[in-house]
């Protein structure tokens, strides 16, 4: 059996609306605090208030971050979901509930301590609504207890939550207290999960990854972020606003930013490509609804070739779907957003830490390549709390791209805007406000050639398009290569990217546990380049783990690489929750076991 | 080429020294005798007369007979021929981020009342400094004269058929939402236009101009309320206007009460003469219900129909400062270490 | 050398806005008129008027109908021009042109015939507007007298034309025979092209792709056509509304069909959205700016299974491109139109004749399958003039689909809305108006269970999906078969669908010639079926042909029949110009010498 | 649940028979206090009271929480939570295939004066006959308290920022673009809102309804100028209302001078009674001026702006005939062979 010492799932049932979320946090960086791994899910429904919330807190030594399929210990606040919660739980798992709620256990397989949290939340405040708020930490008081909570971490995980408000700090104290001294003094420990304080989380961070996009945009030099509003995308942009607030103003107090709440998604896309035409770094942010209305703009910036920067965090469905809950489904409508043979770079991050990275480095590329630029992350990255390294500072300058200023067209003495120059189909291009007399040009979406005039000759528009088709060839070489994990055996092959990676590693463990050597490869962008191929090439099978339906990026690798096609095989998980590695691996055993048949 | 020009040019040059060739295009692909020319011609003197070098304009468009017509102006400038009926927004886009250059919107009826009617409603709201033509015909015309938005109920289409739908009056929305400079003007009437124009390019904000610009081919039949026939029977014009620039001498002698001079943010002066109405540009009420007046009465009203100076324009509004985005070096664009490193902290 | 009599390809370039279309289409007709197979072809600028145009028509007793790179007689009406169509000219080939234009001929190489356009127009009108319009008909009456075209069938050809003006048609007359005179007195026949009658086009019909579709619509049963003008698509609602107000009005003059002209194309396909839902059969038809708006609605459309139709006519292009121009771009585009895991059907009408079939099956499929579906059309098809069989009259009545009435809920005594109740994937649907009390349900484009209720649950939403999925797998069986026509060798297979149809017909036949034989699988719609892989399976090569940048269709089949996509190769047509057969014999010929080498 | 009912159900059941149950839907997954709640409970009030049949009702949204409000009313009736903002495409689709349906649509601020505006506009051009109410309260709700197009300049959101951008008034632009009923409340004003809508559901075209809903979750705090006491405050009624349908006996008294009685297309009546102002809703110019001075003077104008009775609706301009579309059967639906005949005929 596997040690439940720092290696358990706590998973909290709420009501949303009803302050759940300070104590969850509280929790996480409780444990976060005395060293040990640990990262937090939020379930919520699309909804403000009232309906039913998860929040799974996943602590793991040995560093797996993905979602895991059982929960070990259930608190169960909701009356609605009590019964639900608890009819999934394995044997000898724990239920702390409380003692308020209409609900009777009935499992004799569980570990089932029962708390008044409400009447001891009473004990700290007699005003209701507070009541209400504090009866979370209550919870956290009994956790503390039964896990072994170290208490100053604790501590300082409240100061830390309610940092400016004193009396938050000791009214949620008090409320934590009488969870603990309930436990210890009422409840009997019979269950094995327990904490111990390592050092494994020293100099680490606790980060959602649209907050650490957005501090990437802020570090990439973005000036011009035009949104609109959309779950789960919306606190990108508004961790951009807050970023650049504290630390985009000059001297005089004036914003070396500008944020425009756009009237809709195309609006704000359009923004964007203003922005991008005129010499800014300008970035948009939405999910799938936004991307479907992005579509006509997208081919305008791919074909006038103006930079712009697009956060796709994705989430479940086709249309409107599960706002809140988390998928892997806009990829292969995404590399070829709009109509017309069309295409576009996109990063995928797996981490907050990448989410940092490629939300800077889409800005270099955008310019570099004069094209818009997608990073896709979804709801579990964005919107969830991940542990992480703290991000490095850029080593390299910002790339600006091929800009002619008027003493380089001086110098040059000519300047076509769609001429391939330099041979690798990127060409150069002038901001307007450039007073030398040859800058001017004239940005289209209809047919263009070398001059930006327009034309509608065949030979003219062929050539632009063979252009744009060697500029994407460039390109591929350019963004984020793939990263391999070798794993000593080239006879299985797994192929991830975005948020599945976290799942593939612990997977590959388990896999690797039932003898299944593994060697791995994490996408990190299309176009797709040369090491793809080589790894499908050095592989017998190669399974592609995603999360959506349809096996999109599987699908994106065998329109690239044909050669290759028959031994992809795909893992999809697509009901709205993060992918779990039992999934992956469960499934690859089944697919192995036939091969071996 | 088929524009008509307002004056020929007398002078040579203009105070910055450039020809009036300087601000033209390349040549035409419009319908000879097409209204949209006309109004190119009438840009072309604004721009070359204020003597604004080329250079700082930005022009945009979406798509339409109307929105190629930027090709065929101030080709020393950069522009945009976006996609349709999202002008407004790639403009914003790029005048947020360099709020010097002068912008200029040129879009169609179609364009901005129908599928980018929003956007339109919009940028009014967001006043982003800059002025938007719609170049007015009433219906589609490169689609081959389909109705648009703004065309009059019973109005006659080419094929015979009549439109049932009440029209947008622009200028009616323009003013509702909060534009402070909105006109209605006619493609054909330089001597009204250009001044309008002028003083459209000294507003510190959204500047609008609906100008009634027939299309020849679709909609110059009987029948037809955007027709030259018709503009020319129904157009009344709400005053006499003047300009002058702020670097030039006031030359215009004024009658006490029946002339009014307006200054502009820039310096320069509209000069509003008193026709038979005694009209005033700075009501919001008034504008609105002369408007409703006049589409009653089937009149076309033509002139300055509103003016208010103060309204804070989307770069004060963004509270940016003076020197625009784009110039911001490195320096500005990614904030020092020590900053990620302060930030940092905060997540451990 | 081939045959010059009744095989040849006329090219007329003039000044758009200048009337050539009426000479041109008269031209078309009287070749037509002859017995002998023509059609004809418009290449158009994007623009009103002023710009050159060209006709081309071609003329061939052999049926070929894709368009002939080669001209092999150039009427040359426009000084702007003449230049470089004489250019393009093999030796050998005929110019004639209007000695009023500004030109002198210095090809040695060709056989020329000057005429006094304008100056024989002015013989039959002063009225210079006329004269400008009638210097058209003067080339008619040229070419009349120089290819042998009968008279008799030349005038029907302009009875037809100018129908309901007498005078027009003794202008016009007039002009013709002036240009006929001039001929006969002045020029002498010095090149091999003929015109002999034959009894070929007997019965036959000449019309162009939007109006059959519109016709397609109009037998199909559409009560709602909700549009936005964009070129190339707009003729067709054009069309139905010509088609409904002679054809769908009751006996006090009511409109039994509804046409709005929308705001947007987003619009558009809400209004049809609306309509399918409320039961209509509706339709909307665009192009590819047009179906990039609507990517959200077909979302909408996919998920809470609303039936609609949406046509797309082709043009080439990223973002505007050229509009007048045509493509087959779309395809992958909108097999996958909207963000998440969303597909769709389209069907890929090739001839007028299917553009009409089609327009009539996409409301029953649409219906059964309770879905949007998609006609594929293009620029080259809608617009052009093809000669077809004419249109049979539809055999079946039409299919409305699982549409339960308040009697059969009376019978049934229940009803879910999205329950799989058949097997097939396929739900059963109530309209609004129903009275029966079960009849109420909630269609929305977020998560949903059996009953249409919401849910955010895990398994109610995959459910859903996997319904879809196998609703797509039945409909892959009932949307039209793709068509085989066998060449008696299995080496090498052909795949093509729409208008490249009729170039790889020839192609054939030149590869036939060059010791290639071939057997050609057209395909007809998506989901593909069971019939494409065996094709597939057979061949040792497979070539699909397409006109776009980057194989969509290759890309589409890579994904689904993994297992034969090494044999796929591309070929590819992508200026803007119809596929011609050369441009697919050229590019296989040289392939297939690459595999023997 | 947490509706606000206007009335206990007094009788048991109405007219048709149903009890006010009947009319309901299912339990509303809102905000305790949300205003949405509350108008949900006047909806069915009015349409209990008016004795509707449920199946002849035809409910459209776009995306919102107040979007979601469909679900809780009605529930025998069918409905379509469509994609945001574009609510007004979808339902005249649905209502020009099927007239008869009575439609009734509810949107939000930011549904609707945000992304959606030109469909909203464009259907007030269009006249769809059905009830279409914005439940306004400034902010996106479902996505955490932006603020919308309607949020008045100066007003404060949660986290401190104020609005910098005009708002968008709603009824200026219905009674602007023509259309006929256009009318705004508050959620928590029973009395005025209930008669608003029976009389809404009785007007021939499309009546528009503004209704100030306070987001008791993001917009209800100090400095907000939709929340409930804001609208306490500054919260001034046009007039007393009331409604009698055509099939009660008037039973109202009416002073003459004071109380005014409109006779709506079903032969039902709204009472007009004076209060402080006489005020004539039957005036576009009145209506828009009034609208203009309670925005300077921030005030919130409540009650029936604007009632033009004899504009066409849709189904009229299309020219439908009585029966709707959805009921043709193939018999009209596919034209008889001799019809392809004759067409293939003069295409040969
Ligand atoms: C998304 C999209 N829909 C439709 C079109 C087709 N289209 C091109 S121009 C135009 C209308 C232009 O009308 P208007 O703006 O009034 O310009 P005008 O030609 O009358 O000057 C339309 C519908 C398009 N280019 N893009
Ligand atoms: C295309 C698209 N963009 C954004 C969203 C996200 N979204 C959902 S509801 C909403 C705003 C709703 O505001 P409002 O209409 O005022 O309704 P309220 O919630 O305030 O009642 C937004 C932006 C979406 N669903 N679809
Ligand atoms: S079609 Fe009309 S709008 Fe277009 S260029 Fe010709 S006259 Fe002008
Ligand atoms: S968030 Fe606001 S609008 Fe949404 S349900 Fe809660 S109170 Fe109502
Ligand atoms: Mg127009
Ligand atoms: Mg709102």
């Amino acid at each position: 059996m596997e040690s439940t010492l720092n290696n358990f799932t706590i998973q909290v049932g709420t009501v949303n609306g009803s302050g759940s979320q300070s104590a969850n946090l509280i929790l996480l960086r409780s444990i976060f605090n005395m060293g040990v791994p640990c990262n937090g899910k939020n379930l919520f429904p699309s909804n403000i208030a009232g309906l039913p919330t998860w929040f799974t807190i996943r602590v793991d030594e040995r560093g797996y971050a993905c979602r895991s399929r059982d929960v070990d210990i259930c608190v169960a606040m909701n009356e609605n979901t009590i019964d639900a919660d608890v009819a999934e739980l394995r044997p000898g798992s724990v239920l702390v509930y409380n003692e308020a709620l209409a609900y009777k256990p009935r499992r004799e397989d569980l570990v089932v301590y029962a708390c008044p949290f409400t009447t001891l939340a009473g004990k700290v405040t007699t005003d209701p609504k507070l009541k209400k708020l504090v009866t979370n930490m209550v919870y956290v008081g009994v956790l503390q207890e039964l896990l072994g909570l170290d208490p100053v971490a604790v501590e300082q995980a409240v100061q830390r939550q309610f940092a400016r408000k004193a009396k938050a700090v000791a009214l949620n104290l008090g409320a934590l207290r009488e969870g603990a001294a309930y436990a210890r003094e009422k409840l009997r420990k019979k269950d094995p999960f327990r904490l111990e304080t390592r050092n494994l989380t020293a100099g680490k961070i606790l980060i959602e990854g649209n907050a650490a996009a957005a501090m990437g945009a802020l570090f990439g030099g973005c000036t011009l972020c035009a949104w609109y509003p959309i779950t789960p995308s919306s606190s990108l942009p508004e961790a951009f606003i807050e970023f650049a607030r504290k630390h985009r103003h000059d001297k005089d107090g004036k914003a070396k930013y500008a944020v425009i709440q756009a009237e809709d998604e195309i609006a704000s896309l359009g923004m964007v490509l203003g922005g991008g035409w005129a010499g800014a770094r300008a970035m948009t942010s939405t999910s799938g609804p936004g991307i479907s209305l992005m579509s006509e703009f997208a081919g305008l910036g791919y074909y006038t070739e103006t930079p712009g920067v697009v956060f796709d965090i994705q989430r479940a469905g086709p249309s409107t779907g599960l706002p809140t809950r988390t998928a892997q489904g806009d990829i292969l409508k995404v590399a070829y957003l709009s109509h017309g043979d069309t295409q576009h770079i996109v990063l995928l991050p797996a981490s907050v830490e990448e989410c940092f990275d490629f939300g800077m480095a889409a800005f270099d590329l955008a310019d570099r390549f004069q094209t818009p630029v997608f990073v896709l992350s979804d709801l579990d990255l964005g919107l969830n709390v991940w542990m992480s390294d703290p991000f490095k500072y850029p080593e390299k300058p910002l790339d600006r791209g091929k800009v002619l200023s008027e003493e380089d067209l001086n110098r040059v003495g000519k300047f076509e805007r769609y001429r391939d120059v330099d041979g690798d189909g990127v060409p150069y291009r002038t901001l307007p406000g450039n007073p030398h007399p040859l800058a001017g040009w004239f940005a289209r979406g209809s047919g263009h050639n070398e001059a930006a005039q327009y034309t509608e000759k065949p030979g003219d528009y062929k050539r632009m398009l063979d252009r744009l088709a060697k500029k994407f060839e460039t390109a591929s070489q350019q963004v984020p290569a793939p990263i391999l994990q070798n794993g000593g055996d080239t006879r299985v092959g797994l192929l991830a990217y975005g948020t599945s990676h976290w799942a593939v590693v612990e997977s590959r463990d388990q896999l690797s546990a039932s003898g299944i050597q593994t060697d791995y490869l994490r996408l990190r962008a299309l176009p797709l380049n040369g090491a793809v191929e080589r790894f499908l090439a050095e592989h017998e099978r190669v399974y592609v783990v995603e999360q959506n339906q349809t096996g999109q990026m599987l699908s994106i690798l065998r329109i690239h690489y044909p050669a290759h096609t028959s031994k992809l095989a795909s893992v999809l998980h697509y009901d709205g929750m993060p992918i779990d590695a039992a999934c992956i691996t469960e499934q690859i055993v089944a697919a192995e076991k036939e091969c071996a048949d | 080429m088929t524009l008509t020009l307002t004056e020929t040019t007398k002078a040579n040059v203009n105070r910055i020294g450039l020809a009036k060739n300087d601000y033209k295009g390349s040549r035409s692909t419009l319908c000879a005798g097409c209204g949209h020319d006309a109004i190119t011609g009438h840009i072309i003197s604004a721009f070359y007369e204020l003597g604004i070098e080329p250079h700082r304009v930005a022009k945009f468009s979406g798509i339409g007979c109307s929105s190629k017509t930027p090709t065929y102006f101030l080709s020393r400038s950069h522009g945009f021929n976006s996609v349709h009926g999202r002008m407004p927004a790639l403009a914003t886009g790029a005048l947020a981020v360099n709020h010097k250059l002068i912008g200029i919107g040129v879009s169609g009826d179609g364009d901005s009342a129908s599928i980018g009617l929003n956007h339109m409603c919009q940028i009014f709201r967001r006043n982003v400094k800059m002025l938007y033509i719609v170049e007015n015909n009433g219906v589609y015309g490169l689609t081959k004269g389909q109705f648009s938005a703004t065309a009059d109920v019973g109005s006659k289409q080419k094929g015979g058929s009549l439109n049932d739908y009440e029209p947008i009056d622009t200028c009616a929305l323009a003013i509702e939402l909060g534009c402070g400079y909105v006109a209605r003007s006619f493609s054909g009437d330089g001597k009204q236009l250009v001044p309008l124009l002028k003083g459209a390019l000294s507003h510190d904000g959204l500047s609008f101009i609906d100008i009634i610009s027939p299309c020849v081919t679709f909609n110059n039949h009987e029948g037809s309320t955007k027709s030259y026939d018709f503009v020319k029977d129904n157009d009344i014009r709400l005053q006499e206007l003047g300009f002058v620039s702020h670097y030039e001498p006031i030359t215009v002698d004024y009658e006490e009460g029946t002339t009014k001079r307006v200054e502009l943010p820039d310096g320069s002066y509209l000069i509003l003469r008193k026709l038979d109405r005694d009209y005033d540009p700075f009501s919001k009420k008034l504008a609105l219900s002369t408007l409703a007046d006049a589409r009653l009465s089937n009149q076309l009203l033509t002139g300055l129909l509103y003016l208010e100076k103060n309204r804070p324009s989307l770069d004060t509004r963004l509270n940016l400062p003076d020197r625009p985005l784009v110039e911001l070096g490195e320096d500005d664009l990614r904030p020092p270490r020590a900053v990620l490193e302060q930030l940092m902290e905060s997540y451990k």
